[in-house]
């Protein structure tokens, strides 16, 4: 079975998302990249699962957990923003430096 | 959530009795303890150590209840949720607390840290409250994620989740050392050092702090925190337990790097959350230190014996200063402290509480924060290791400094002039509060005098779990 | 009497101010004569039970540790609450409780401004507390936290009752109140120092098989348990916590700015007590339980204390200002305590002995008189004073007898100190190179010299001559009853160890010999 | 506490008493005069004389019990000593008490005579004097430091006595405090002595710690069967105690003080710096005497050289003096001088006898000038003369005093000189011998001139002076009597009782004494004697007056050279005092405010100042710095910088991970 080129694929993801998270602007496109980086976790469990062919199938629940816990953050994430845009009619991440120091 | 408006303040009381109620099992559990219990396959345990900290942490939440009573009845905040969202964070604290495997533990962690997202930007007017709110936010998931991907490693590694498993595999394989275990280590550690603000982690700290409603910050600063350290101490002694050598450098390294940061950054502040942001930041350094040469040394249990008492007395005194904090900043409307001059005539006894806490964390007897630092200092120098006298050393100095600005604070309110804008204004001095104000007080000064009890309780923690 | 025996008594005396602090806190802040009488009976019980405890002692074995008690403190750090008494400790303790008396019966009427009897006299309880622990404590962690507890309320009482006066401080850009630079100063150097001796006392604490206790860590250090670049750095860090409080120089520097700015009780407790906790820390602590490392620091710290001598008095010359004056002279003073103590003999710690209660008494006396005059006077520039003797005659009077006091003039108690410094320093503890010792006597002697060259030049300046004009028409108020029922007691403590050391030898003696005898095989 | 049977070594052939009770209670010597000075203190405004009547009645009582002592002594000789332990220290025994024989009984006479009639003159000339009751009160203090020190059986209370007198003779200089010169005089008198102190204080301490005693009498004991540990340290504590005692009886050059102490009133002058407290010096020399001759006899070389200097360059400077009390401060320097040489010369009984003698003579002579004094209202004799007519008595009893000093027999100054003279000339010392009656014949004639000054030719002065109350001139009739008499005690050949007095010690007195006169050294000091009165009476008489007697002998420039003193002040406050006091104190105040708090400031400075530099470059936005350092390598990821360079919530994601990546460095490739 092939496990090294989905690995690989997994670490691209977690760079990309990496990558995203720095040059990014918009605190959504940060966010998505995040999710990027939670979808690369998500294929290493599952690489893993069948891998080792877990009999308790521990990666694949771990998964949807993560799935499940991703989401809610979303929707978190997504009211800050949408928040923060209401007040201040931007989703510019890098112009919220209202504190210094 | 259902009750209407008018009535929300049932909530505050009903929020109230019920945690005081689930201190109830815990006293039962620690009255007839045997044992350790697992449960669910070894990955859920009630030890002492979990029976104290669960009882450290509802305290906590309790105390930050009460300091927020009147911050949300004072404005239109959403009173259940509010409640809604700290209980739920005190739940992961809870299972964070007796978790034994990954997967718990992580559940725990996102439990006790995606409520408090929210509640960092519960003051929706606020524009710092709602930019505190993104980047700990960010910050939050990208440590989360940085924790899962560590936790793929371990898992690709070993195929278990329960710690024990883990470990024994590990060791078995003799992989303790190997770059994966010691990657995903890293990842773990940056992750949960994001909670527990270490330098380099820490930058979100000081504007969350500032942006948040002051309870949310003091519960931050001192439950999370919290939280954190207790996870950090699971998945090292119980999972990373053989490449001890390895993090210990390191954890060493940040914790060295937290106290000087943290301390020489809050002797810039005027702004007096911002101040004990930094201070928390530094005192986290001090609990760092003995875990970190408890890694290196490979006695765990005195590492971790120094770590919990200094979070339990850690905890009050911290809470204590924010209240202060509060209080005094209310009164004068300033949120920079040089303009608090004399403050403390108009309320004496706010006066002593503040100045009480504040020495307290500078570390001076007979108030507790002597004792935790003590004890850091105690395990720092038992390693008869140069490392960690070293390090002993740089505490010793960074107290010094700590000082400094933590005698700034009773220094402006004691000795300063009052303002002339400060003189007629009442000073406010909730019921509620005074609570948090005498029983945390009176907390930090049993833990100075008579500190066998706090060490106590470090030190079974430390017996039950270091096995 | 079996409580006063078994520890209970000087628990007492340790804990009572501290409890009267406590209840004076809870008394309305109107009721002014109250607290007052309050502070004042609590203090004089405190001196009654420990004159008590001075009869319940038993000079006839001086040398051993007495009406002490130990009980389990912190189990975890085998930490433990063990106290008592010897020869050594004895008059510093009485001599606490007494001074407090005496600073409580002046703050009686001559509170410093702002006028808070509350605050005040409670902070001057918790220092007692602070004081006494200090004196009694036989354990190293108790030691430590009642060293420290003394930081908080001298911090207060400099910061919050001190001089108000804006001076500019070199390396400062900005202006800065003279209390508020002096207190933070005071904290900071202290702390710096005890920070330090606390890992000294970890260090003794893991290589003295996890005891903190002072006698059990003596026959450790005694067997030679500590040795090596180990004991050094213990040494070492006991010494930078001990010497910035006695003080030493170079590390003087906080001692002229702390006193200078207190208030007068404030520099009085700070110059007749807190100084004493570091030498004593080197009698109780340092020099019993390291001895070889005593022995090889010791020349050092003769020579520091020589320069200490030397350049305290010559910096007094140069003051203009009567209360720095007087805090510059207490550095030269605890030169000589530290010359004694450093020559290792008992001559030499008998004398420092001595010379720390001297101290204690004339520094007190003399911070009394200099703070009522600047009360008085308004000013402590000693340009301006003059003709004291005619403008408050029995202030005067009284400077010039403690003046003559501090100069160590025989007869009265500051000439032990000094003259049996001087004697322990010319043949110190066999092995000690001679060279040093000597030159520093001969220094010593020579700074009895100058030290009679300031004082005279203080007494001519302030109190001989014809008072200015500027005073002519103010109507200045010579020493009130409280004031006299505060000083005269310590004028004639001051006579009475002049002409009869034996107060302070007779317990002193013993213990001493026996101290060491034990550490350095007599 | 007291110890009656004080070890008592067998020495000595005479057989001594103990002196029973009076022996027993002496203390109350020392310890009445302080008492009395509490109740003065206390109790004397309110007294009917101002406290003069309580100082009165001590010091008589004081004068019957050294009588008493006296007579009991002449009919048999006493030594006792008694000691009081006052605590213990290492090895040591801290004791007082007091010694009880020939030489300290003989200076409780002087003291308690010599002061009683101070006393009585001074209550008629301070009389509405400021400070009149603290006056007797310092003086009944000092009247019993003086009996402190020579009552010392330890040579601690010795030191103490010593500094005790040093304090009172600073109250009484400086009695008159308002004006700087007195108040500064006094300062002079007190550190001049302190300076000396330092000696005998290491002397002290030398000879304690090699004998491992500080009983003086056991000091001596071990210096005469020379023992080891001390005699190899013997020359330098004598030299030390040397020192201490220079100080105390104005030797050359720490002399400087006593002239200025003029300063004083003049019962002080008279009673504390002629008659007693200057005597201190001698009298240490004199008690141990045994130590130095036995164990360093080249250290009694050294005293008698500064004794021989000082007699001479004192009397010099005598000559030139125009203030009448100052002329007299020089005698006494030149005066002690001779004690302190015939000390040197191993001539003991010699130079308590003059010791003796001159108590008595010189403080007449004072008295007599101060009577002057109040007559005329200054101290200048330019201002004076012709006051034979007025004042016949103290005229008559200013000569006596004078002819005694110039010692022409049978007065007393001629027995003493003579014997001293006599004593060098066994020695051998020729050169000494000759400076000494050089010296006489200076002092012959410097008396001379003073007396011509002041009482003969016509009065230059303003106002009538009138002879002074009888309470004044009684003492000095007294006075004059002992001036006479008190020579005869120790006539060679006649009767030598003083010699038998002052040698019935615990410890042997082994020196020369002359048992017939010594022809040769007998008429040398007369002749010397007779022509420096005839000379002075030629130039300041015969040949013009008394103004113009001066010009004759302004030989300059030894004139100017004595009249400033050798130049001693100008050296001592040029060099040392005025360095120390305003230069380096300075320095030193400026290195501690300046160089310690500047440093120890700076430390806190710096601490503040990182936290900045860590807060604004690394903690907020030093990771763009970093960034630019890192990327200005390589271009392709320049280019991107410029996205990087962004605001804080990227710059804190990317120290976060920045942080990581520096980590996982760390641990996977260093550690």
């Amino acid at each position: 079975m092939i496990v090294q080129p989905v690995l690989v694929v997994a670490a691209a993801l977690f760079s990309l998302g990496i990558y995203g998270i720095l040059v990014r602007r918009n605190a959504v496109m940060v966010l998505l990249s995040i999710e990027l980086i939670l979808n690369a976790v998500n294929i290493n469990f599952i690489m893993f699962d069948t891998m080792l062919a877990d009999v308790l199938m521990q990666g694949q629940i771990f998964t949807i957990f993560i799935i499940t816990i991703a989401a809610a953050e979303v929707g978190i994430g997504l009211a800050i923003v949408l928040m923060l845009f209401r007040n201040r009619q931007t989703a510019n991440i890098n112009e919220f430096d209202l504190m210094k120091w | 959530m259902i009750l209407p408006r008018k009535s929300k303040y049932y909530v505050a009381a009903f929020a109230l009795l019920g945690t005081l109620f689930s201190l109830a099992p815990l006293v039962i559990q620690w009255a007839n303890y045997s044992s350790p219990i697992y449960a669910f396959e070894n990955s859920f345990v009630v030890d002492k150590f979990s029976i104290i900290l669960k009882g450290l942490f509802i305290l906590i939440t309790y105390l930050t209840f009460l300091l927020s009573i009147n911050f949300i009845e004072s404005d239109k905040y959403y009173q259940g949720e509010y409640y809604y969202l700290l209980l739920s964070s005190l739940l992961g604290a809870l299972i964070v607390s007796s978790s034994r495997d990954l997967l718990t533990i992580f559940i725990g962690i996102e439990l006790a840290s995606t409520p408090m997202f929210l509640l960092s930007g519960w003051k929706k007017g606020d524009r710092k409250s709602n930019e505190g709110a993104i980047k700990f936010f960010l910050l939050g998931v990208l440590s989360a994620s940085l924790i899962l991907y560590g936790f793929s490693l371990l898992y690709g590694l070993s195929g278990k989740l329960v710690f024990s498993d883990i470990s024994s595999y590990l060791l078995s394989a003799s992989l303790a050392n190997s770059p994966v275990v010691l990657l995903s280590a890293i990842l773990v550690i940056s992750g949960i050092g994001f909670k527990i603000s270490v330098v380099p982690f820490h930058s979100w700290a000081p504007d969350t702090y500032e942006g948040a409603p002051l309870p949310v910050t003091a519960y931050l600063s001192v439950s999370s925190k919290a939280t954190g350290f207790v996870a950090l101490i699971i998945l090292l002694t119980k999972v990373f337990a053989g490449s001890g050598s390895s993090w210990g450098i390191i954890l060493v390294i940040i914790s060295g790097l937290t106290m000087t940061i943290g301390n020489l950054v809050a002797l810039q502040q005027n702004n007096p959350v911002r101040l004990l942001a930094y201070s928390s930041i530094s005192q986290a350094g001090f609990i760092l230190a003995p875990i970190a040469i408890s890694g290196i040394t490979g006695d765990y249990q005195d590492g971790i014996f120094a770590s919990v008492t200094y979070l339990i007395i850690y905890a009050f005194m911290n809470l204590g200063a924010f209240l202060s904090v509060h209080l005094f900043s209310n009164y004068s409307g300033s949120s920079n402290f040089y303009e608090w001059g004399g403050v403390a005539r108009k309320s004496p006894l706010a006066g002593v509480l503040t100045t009480v806490f504040f020495f307290s964390l500078a570390g001076i007897p007979p108030l507790g924060g002597w004792f935790a630092k003590f004890v850091v200092f105690r395990s720092l120098l038992g390693s008869a290791n140069s490392i960690g006298i070293i390090l002993g050393v740089v505490g010793a100095i960074n107290a010094v400094i700590a000082l400094v600005y933590y005698a700034r604070i009773s220094k402006v309110i004691w000795m300063d002039e009052l303002k002339s804008s400060n003189e007629e204004k009442i000073f406010q001095f909730e019921n509620p509060l005074k609570v948090v104000g005498i029983f945390t007080v009176l907390i930090t000064f049993v833990s100075g005098i008579f500190p066998g009890i706090f060490s106590y309780l470090g030190e079974v923690s430390s017996i039950f779990f270091g096995n | 009497m079996e409580l006063l025996t078994n520890g209970v008594g000087l628990s007492v005396v340790v804990f009572f101010p501290l409890i009267s602090a406590f209840i004076i806190t809870l008394i309305p802040k109107a009721q002014e004569q109250l607290i007052k009488g309050f502070a004042l009976v609590s203090s004089l019980i405190t001196f009654v039970l420990s004159a008590v405890l001075l009869f319940q002692f038993d000079f006839s074995s001086a040398d051993k540790l007495q009406l002490g008690n130990k009980i389990s403190w912190i189990k975890s750090i085998n930490a433990n609450y063990e106290i008592g008494i010897d020869g050594i400790s004895l008059p510093l303790l009485v001599l606490s409780t007494f001074i407090t008396v005496l600073a409580i019966i002046y703050s009686i009427e001559h509170l410093p401004e702002p006028k808070s009897p509350k605050g005040f006299l409670a902070l001057i309880l918790v220092l007692e507390t602070g004081m006494n622990g200090t004196f009694v404590a036989l354990d190293l962690i108790l030691f430590f936290v009642f060293f420290e507890i003394v930081l908080l309320p001298m911090y207060f009482m400099i910061g919050i009752w001190g001089d108000k006066t804006v001076r500019t401080v070199s390396g400062f850009k900005n202006q800065i109140e003279t209390r508020l630079y002096a207190s933070i100063k005071f904290f900071v150097f202290t702390l710096f120092g005890s920070a330090f001796m606390l890992l000294g006392f970890l260090g003794l604490y893991y290589r003295g098989n996890k005891t903190f206790s002072i006698p059990e860590l003596i026959e450790l250090g005694t067997s030679g348990a500590f040795t090596g670049t180990f004991a050094t750095l213990v040494f070492a860090v006991l010494f930078l916590g001990f010497a910035v409080k006695v003080p030493m120089w170079p590390l003087h520097t906080w001692l002229p700015d702390a006193h200078t700015a207190a208030p007068t009780v404030g520099s009085v407790l700070l110059a007749a007590i807190l100084l004493k906790l570091g030498s004593y820390g080197f009698v109780r602590i340092a020099i019993p339980i390291l001895p070889e490392q005593a022995k090889a620091w010791a020349p050092a710290i003769a020579i520091l204390s020589a320069i200490g001598i030397i350049y305290g008095s010559l910096a007094c010359l140069a003051q203009t200002d009567l209360k720095r004056l007087i805090a510059f002279s207490s550095v030269g003073h605890m030169g000589f305590v530290m010359l004694g103590i450093a020559s290792l003999t008992p001559i030499g710690i008998n004398a420092a002995m001595i010379g720390m209660v001297a101290h204690g008494v004339i520094t007190g006396l003399l911070f009394f008189l200099s703070g009522s005059m600047a009360h008085t006077y308004h000013t402590r520039d000693m340009g301006r004073l003059g003709g004291n003797m005619k403008l408050l005659p029995k202030t005067g009077a009284l400077l010039g007898f403690t003046a003559m006091a501090s100069l160590g003039l025989p007869g009265l108690a500051g000439f032990w100190g000094e003259f049996m410094a001087l004697l322990g320093a010319y043949n110190p503890l066999d092995g000690l190179n001679i060279t040093v010792f000597r030159t520093s006597m001969v220094a010593g002697a020579i700074g009895t010299v100058l030290t009679a060259g300031y004082l005279l030049w203080m007494l001519q300046r302030v109190n001989l001559g014809e008072p200015s004009d500027e005073w002519s028409d103010k109507d200045l108020h010579d020493a009130d009853i409280y004031e006299l029922s505060a000083w005269i007691p310590l004028v004639v403590l001051t006579v009475l160890i002049g002409v009869f050391p034996k107060l302070i030898f007779g317990a002193t003696n013993d213990a001493v010999i026996a101290m060491l005898s034990k550490a350095f095989g007599g | 506490m007291v110890n009656f049977k004080s070890t008592v070594f067998a020495e000595g052939e005479l057989v001594y008493t103990d002196g029973g009770i009076l022996a027993e209670y002496a203390w109350l010597l020392v310890v009445l005069p302080f008492v009395a000075a509490l109740v003065i203190t206390f109790t004397g405004k309110y007294l009917p004389l101002k406290g003069a009547e309580v100082a009165l009645t001590t010091i008589g009582v004081i004068f019957l019990y050294s009588a008493a002592l006296m007579y009991l002594h002449i009919t048999g000789g006493v030594v006792n000593e008694f000691f009081i332990n006052v605590g213990s220290i290492g090895v040591f025994d801290i004791e007082f008490g007091w010694v009880v024989d020939g030489l300290s009984i003989m200076m409780y006479f002087v003291v308690g005579t010599v002061a009683l009639l101070v006393f009585i003159y001074a209550t008629n000339y301070m009389e509405g004097e400021i400070r009149y009751t603290f006056f007797f009160t310092s003086l009944t203090l000092f009247a019993g430091s003086m009996l402190v020190l020579v009552s010392s059986p330890t040579l601690i209370q010795i030191l103490i006595g010593w500094e005790l007198v040093g304090v009172c003779s600073y109250l009484l200089i400086g009695h008159y405090w308002e004006k700087k010169d007195n108040s500064s005089a006094a300062m002079k008198a007190f550190i001049t002595n302190k300076i000396a102190d330092v000696g005998l204080m290491i002397g002290i301490i030398i000879l304690a710690l090699n004998t491992g005693t500080l009983r003086i009498s056991e000091i001596l004991y071990q210096s005469t069967h020379n023992y080891e540990k001390l005699s190899t340290v013997a020359f330098v504590a004598a030299i030390l105690l040397f020192i201490g005692a220079m100080g105390k009886s104005a030797q050359f050059p720490l002399h400087v003080w006593l002239p200025d102490a003029m300063a004083g009133p003049t019962p002080v002058s008279a009673l504390m710096h002629a008659a007693t407290m200057v005597t201190a010096g001698v009298y240490l020399l004199a008690r141990m005497f045994p130590f130095y001759k036995a164990m360093a006899p080249e250290a009694l070389d050294v005293v008698m050289l500064f004794g021989v200097i000082t007699l001479l360059a004192a009397g010099l400077i005598a000559v030139v003096q125009d203030d009448l009390k100052k002329v007299l401060a020089y005698s006494t320097v030149s005066q002690l001088g001779y004690m302190v040489a015939a000390i040197g010369s191993g001539a003991y009984t010699a130079a308590l006898f003059h010791l003796w003698t001159h108590a008595f003579f010189k403080a007449l002579l004072f008295l007599g000038a101060g009577s002057v004094i109040h007559a005329v209202h200054s101290n200048s004799m330019l201002e004076m003369g012709g006051l034979r007519k007025v004042m016949p008595k103290t005229f008559a009893t200013f000569i006596i005093g004078t002819v005694a000093l110039a010692g022409l027999p049978p007065f007393a100054g001629f027995f003493s000189k003579d014997e001293i003279l006599a004593s060098f000339n066994h020695e051998g010392e020729t050169t000494f011998f000759f400076i000494a009656v050089i010296g006489a014949f200076i002092t012959a004639f410097y008396m001379t001139r003073a007396v011509s000054l002041t009482f003969l030719g016509e009065y230059r002065g303003h106002g009538h002076p009138h002879e002074s109350h009888n309470l004044m001139t009684t003492p000095l009739l007294t006075l004059s009597v002992f001036a006479i008499a008190s020579g005869w005690v120790n006539i060679p050949g006649v009767y030598t009782g003083f010699t038998d007095w002052v040698t019935t010690r615990k410890n042997k007195i082994v020196e020369y004494h002359p048992e017939s006169f010594d022809l040769f050294a007998l008429s040398s000091g007369l002749l010397a004697g007779l022509l420096g009165i005839g000379l002075g009476y030629y130039l300041y008489q015969l040949q013009g007056s008394a103004e113009t007697g001066d010009d004759k002998i302004k030989i300059q420039p030894i004139w100017s050279v004595l009249e400033n003193k050798y130049y001693l002040d100008h050296f001592y406050f040029k060099f040392v005092i005025d360095p120390v006091k305003i230069n380096i104190s300075k320095a030193v105040d400026k290195f501690n405010t300046n160089v310690i708090d500047r440093f120890v400031n700076g430390f806190g400075q710096v601490a503040s100042l990182m936290g900045g530099v860590v807060y604004n470059n690394f903690d907020q936005n030093g990771i763009d710095k970093l960034l630019n350092m890192s990327s200005t390598g390589t271009d392709n990821f320049g280019g991107k910088v410029k996205l990087l360079q962004t605001g804080k919530t990227q710059q804190y994601l990317m120290l976060f991970l920045g942080g990581v990546v520096t980590i996982s460095l760390l641990i996977l490739f260093i550690i």
